[in-house]
C-alpha cells in the first residue's frame, strides 16, 4: 500500500512543479469555453441553454489533453520498467497514477467550472448541478483515458492517437453528464435517472480502466 | 540462492536474437554478459527482469522467497536512470525507496555511498549524466534486493565512480547477493563468469 | 546613478533595496488620498453609487494594459540586446498584469450586475479584457513550462510581441462581433465623466501606477535572487563531481 | 432604496481589490523571504563544502584499499 502512496505523492508533486501540467488543463478549459460565444454569438439566453454542453465538451477535451504524457514520460525515462517490476499489482499502480492525474487535472476543472459557468450566465442551481455531474463524471474521463494512454505509450504521435482512440469511448459519459446537468436546469427528465447512470459509468470505468491499461502496458513491453 | 536459466531463446520483431542460452549463478557470484552490439545483452537482462516474455526455455530461482517472482526480488539498472528532473535528488530516491518497499532510514546512507549527500536538495535536472547514474545506483543500496541486473553499469561513470561501484558490487556479493551484468569492458570484479553472446553457443 | 548602471543586476539589486520602501510608502499615501477622494466624490445621477466601482475598475484596466506594454518593451530588450534584466522585467510583470486583469474583470462584472441584471455580458470591453487575461495566463504557463530561464525568456518575448500586435486586432474584432449582435451590447461608462469624478479617478490611476511600479520592482528583485539561487545550485552540482 | 441595493456590489469590488492586491503583496513578500533563505542556505553549505573538501575523497580511497 505504501508503494502506491509513494507513487501518488510523486505524481502529484510532478504535476504541480514547474513544467508540470496541472494548471494547463484549467487554462485550456477556460480558453475553449471563451471561444464558444465568439462562434455562436453573445446571446445570453442561447449560451445559458447550451452552457452545460459547452462546459462538458471543454472538460472532456481538457482532461484528455495531459493524458498522453501519463505513461509516456515514465516510459521515456525508464521509470515504467521499474513500475512493471513492482510487487504491487500493476492494475493498482495504474489506478494510483490515474488518481494522481485526476487530482491534478480533473479537480481543478471542477473548482473552475462554477466561475466559468458565470460567463455563460448559468444560475446557482445550474452551477450546483453542473459541479455535481463533473464530480461524478470526470473520473470516468480520466480512467477511460488511461487505456488510450497505455496503448499509445511508446508511439511517436501518441497524443493525437490517444484523442482519436479515447474520444469515441467517452460518448456515454458525455451523454449522461450533459443530460443530468440539463435535467436539473430545465427538465423534463428527473435529475436522478441520468445522474445514476453517470455514476454507474464512472464506477465501471474505475474498474475497467486500470485492468485494460495494465494489460495494454504488459503487451507493449513485449 | 541460485539463479539458473536453461535453453533461453529470444525473438524480437520476428528475428531470433539468441537461442539456447543457459547459465547458472549462485550467491556471491557474478555473471558478466558480453558480446557485440545487438546480440541481445540487454534483452537477456530484460527477460530475467520479466520485462520481455520468454519465447523458449526457462529461468528458475532456488532459495529465494517463494511468494515473490524473480523480478520482484531483483533490481534492474537499465540504460535510463528512472529519475524525474522536477524532483530533488532526495525526493527521487525517497520515492523509489518508498515504492520498492525499502526503509526510509537507508536513504541518507545510500546517498552518502553514492557521493550525492551534498546535493540532496538539488533538482535532479541539474545533475550531470554521471551524477544521475550514481543517483540511480543509490536506489540499489537503499532497498535490499538479492539479484542485481545491471545493463552497462559503468557507462557515463568516471574512473573514481567506477571504482566506487566496483566496491559496492563487492559488498553486495559478500552479503550473499548475485549480479548479472551486461558489459563492454571489464567489471573489475575478479572472479566473474563470462557469458559470451553472439558466438556459437 | 546613471540608467546604464541599473543594467547590472547587482547594482539593480542595491537600487531596488533602497527604492522599494520609499516607493511603497509613497504608493500607500497616494492610494489613501485617492480612495478618500473617490469616497467623497458625488454619485453619478444615472448609475447611482455603483460608479464608485469605476475608481477600481478603470485603473485596473489601465494597469493590465500597462503591464503588457512593459512586457513588450522588455521583450524587445530580450530579443534585441539579449539582456538578462529584460528577461527578469518581463517575467516579473506577467503575474501582476494577470492579477489586475482579473481585478478588472471582477469589478466589471460586479458593476455590471446592478446595471444588466447578470454578472457577465459579452460586452466588447469586458470580453477583450477577458482575452487579455487569457493571454497573460498563457505567458505565465509558458514561463512555468520551460525550465531554463534564458530559453523561456526568448519564447515568452516572441509571444508577448505577437500579443502586442494582435491585441488591437482582437479588440477591433470583438467590437465588430459585438455590434454584429446588437441587443446584448451595453456600455459601462455611458455617461460623460464630470470633473468631480475625473480628478479622483486620475489620482487613483496614479496610485495604481505607483503600486505597479513597487510590485514590479519587488518581483524583479525576487526573480534576480531566484536566478542566483539557480546558478549557485547548478555550480554546486558541477563542482560536487 | 437603490442605494441599499448597490452597496454589496461596491463592498464586494473593494473586497476583491483588497484580496487580489493583498495576495500579490503577500506572494511577493513570501517569495522574497524564500529566495533569501535559499541563498543564505547555499552560502552556508558552500563554506562547509570548501572546508570539507578533502573528506569527500575518503570513500573512494577506502574502495581503493579494498580492491
Amino acid at each position: 500500500m505504501s508503494a502506491l502512496a509513494a507513487l501518488l505523492v510523486r505524481d502529484i508533486r510532478i504535476g504541480v512543479r514547474v513544467g508540470g501540467g496541472a494548471l494547463m488543463g484549467v487554462l485550456f478549459f477556460l480558453v475553449v469555453v471563451t471561444l464558444v460565444p465568439f462562434a455562436v454569438g453573445p446571446d445570453l439566453a442561447l449560451l445559458k441553454r447550451i452552457g452545460p454542453a459547452i462546459l462538458w465538451l471543454a472538460a472532456l477535451l481538457a482532461s484528455l489533453l495531459a493524458l498522453d504524457r501519463l505513461f509516456a514520460a515514465d516510459h521515456e525515462d525508464g521509470s515504467l520498467d521499474l513500475l512493471l517490476m513492482s510487487r504491487a499489482p500493476l492494475e493498482l499502480v495504474v489506478a494510483a497514477k490515474g488518481l494522481a492525474h485526476w487530482l491534478t487535472t480533473g479537480l481543478p476543472l471542477i473548482v473552475a467550472a462554477p466561475l466559468i459557468g458565470l460567463l455563460l450566465n448559468l444560475d446557482p442551481p445550474a452551477e450546483a448541478a453542473l459541479v455535481l455531474t463533473f464530480l461524478a463524471g470526470t473520473p470516468a474521463l480520466t480512467f477511460i483515458g488511461l487505456i488510450g494512454a497505455a496503448i499509445s505509450v511508446a508511439l511517436r504521435r501518441g497524443g493525437l492517437l490517444l484523442a482519436v482512440l479515447v474520444l469515441p469511448l467517452t460518448v456515454p459519459v458525455l451523454i449522461f453528464g450533459v443530460a443530468a446537468a440539463n435535467a436539473a436546469i430545465s427538465g423534463p427528465m428527473p435529475f436522478g435517472t441520468p445522474f445514476t447512470i453517470l455514476c454507474a459509468l464512472t464506477l465501471a470505468s474505475l474498474v475497467i480502466g486500470p485492468f485494460a491499461a495494465a494489460a495494454a502496458l504488459r503487451q507493449e513491453m513485449e | 540462492m541460485r539463479l539458473s536459466a536453461a535453453n533461453l531463446a529470444c525473438v524480437r520483431g520476428g528475428r531470433d536474437v539468441f537461442t539456447g542460452i543457459s547459465f547458472s549463478v549462485a550467491s556471491g557470484e557474478t555473471l558478466a554478459i558480453t558480446g557485440r552490439n545487438g546480440v541481445g545483452k540487454s534483452s537477456l537482462l530484460r527477460i530475467v527482469a520479466g520485462l520481455i516474455r520468454i519465447t523458449a526455455g526457462e529461468i528458475a530461482l532456488e532459495g529465494g522467497d517463494p511468494e515473490l517472482t524473480i523480478a520482484e526480488q531483483a533490481h534492474y539498472l537499465g540504460h535510463q536512470d528512472a529519475l524525474k528532473p522536477a524532483l530533488s535528488v532526495g525526493e527521487n530516491l525517497r520515492f523509489w525507496t518508498g515504492f520498492l518497499g525499502g526503509k526510509a532510514t537507508e536513504i541518507t546512507a545510500a546517498l552518502e555511498a553514492a557521493g550525492l549527500h551534498a546535493l540532496a536538495d538539488l533538482p535532479a535536472g541539474y545533475l550531470s549524466a554521471g551524477q544521475r547514474r550514481r543517483l540511480s545506483i543509490a536506489r540499489l543500496l537503499a532497498v535490499r534486493r538479492p539479484i542485481w541486473l545491471l545493463d552497462e553499469p559503468m557507462s557515463t561513470l568516471d574512473a573514481a565512480a567506477q571504482e566506487r561501484l566496483t566496491g559496492l558490487m563487492h559488498t553486495h556479493l559478500a552479503q550473499g547477493g548475485l549480479i548479472l551484468s551486461a558489459t563492454h569492458g571489464t567489471l573489475g570484479i575478479g572472479a566473474a563468469q563470462e557469458l559470451r553472446l553472439g558466438e556459437a553457443a | 546613478m546613471a540608467l546604464t548602471d541599473l543594467a547590472n543586476p547587482s547594482r539593480f539589486l542595491s537600487f531596488a533595496n533602497r527604492a522599494i520602501p520609499w516607493l511603497g510608502g509613497f504608493t500607500v499615501i497616494v492610494l489613501a488620498f485617492g480612495l478618500n477622494q473617490a469616497m467623497s466624490a458625488p454619485n453619478d445621477y444615472q448609475q447611482g453609487d455603483t460608479v464608485k466601482i469605476m475608481y477600481l475598475h478603470v485603473p485596473s484596466a489601465w494597469l493590465s494594459m500597462l503591464a503588457w506594454a512593459v512586457m513588450s518593451v522588455a521583450a524587445l530588450g530580450t530579443l534585441v540586446w539579449r539582456h538578462p534584466l529584460a528577461d527578469v522585467a518581463a517575467k516579473a510583470a506577467a503575474p501582476i498584469g494577470a492579477a489586475f486583469a482579473l481585478l478588472c474583470l471582477i469589478t466589471g462584472s460586479l458593476w455590471g450586475r446592478p446595471e444588466w441584471g447578470t454578472y457577465w455580458v459579452w460586452d466588447a470591453r469586458l470580453t477583450s479584457e477577458l482575452v487579455l487575461f487569457l493571454l497573460y495566463l498563457g505567458v505565465i504557463a509558458l514561463w512555468r513550462t520551460v525550465e531554463d530561464p534564458a530559453r523561456a525568456a526568448r519564447a515568452a518575448a516572441i509571444l508577448t510581441l505577437v500579443g502586442a500586435i494582435d491585441l488591437p486586432i482582437i479588440k477591433f474584432s470583438v467590437v465588430w462581433w459585438n455590434t454584429l449582435h446588437q441587443g446584448s451590447s451595453f456600455g459601462l461608462t455611458g455617461s460623460t465623466i464630470y470633473p468631480t469624478m475625473l480628478i479622483p479617478l486620475l489620482i487613483m490611476a496614479v496610485a495604481f501606477t505607483l503600486l505597479f511600479a513597487t510590485l514590479h520592482l519587488a518581483a524583479m528583485r525576487n526573480e534576480i535572487l531566484r536566478r542566483r539561487v539557480r546558478t549557485q545550485r547548478l555550480m554546486q552540482a558541477s563542482t560536487a563531481n | 432604496m437603490e442605494t441599499i441595493n448597490h452597496l454589496p456590489f461596491i463592498v464586494g469590488s473593494y473586497a476583491a481589490a483588497l484580496i487580489i492586491v493583498g495576495g500579490l503583496v503577500a506572494w511577493i513578500a513570501l517569495d522574497f523571504r524564500a529566495q533569501r533563505r535559499a541563498l543564505a542556505d547555499l552560502e552556508l553549505r558552500g563554506q562547509t563544502r570548501r572546508s570539507a573538501g578533502p573528506r569527500q575523497q575518503r570513500p573512494m580511497e577506502e574502495v581503493k584499499e579494498k580492491a
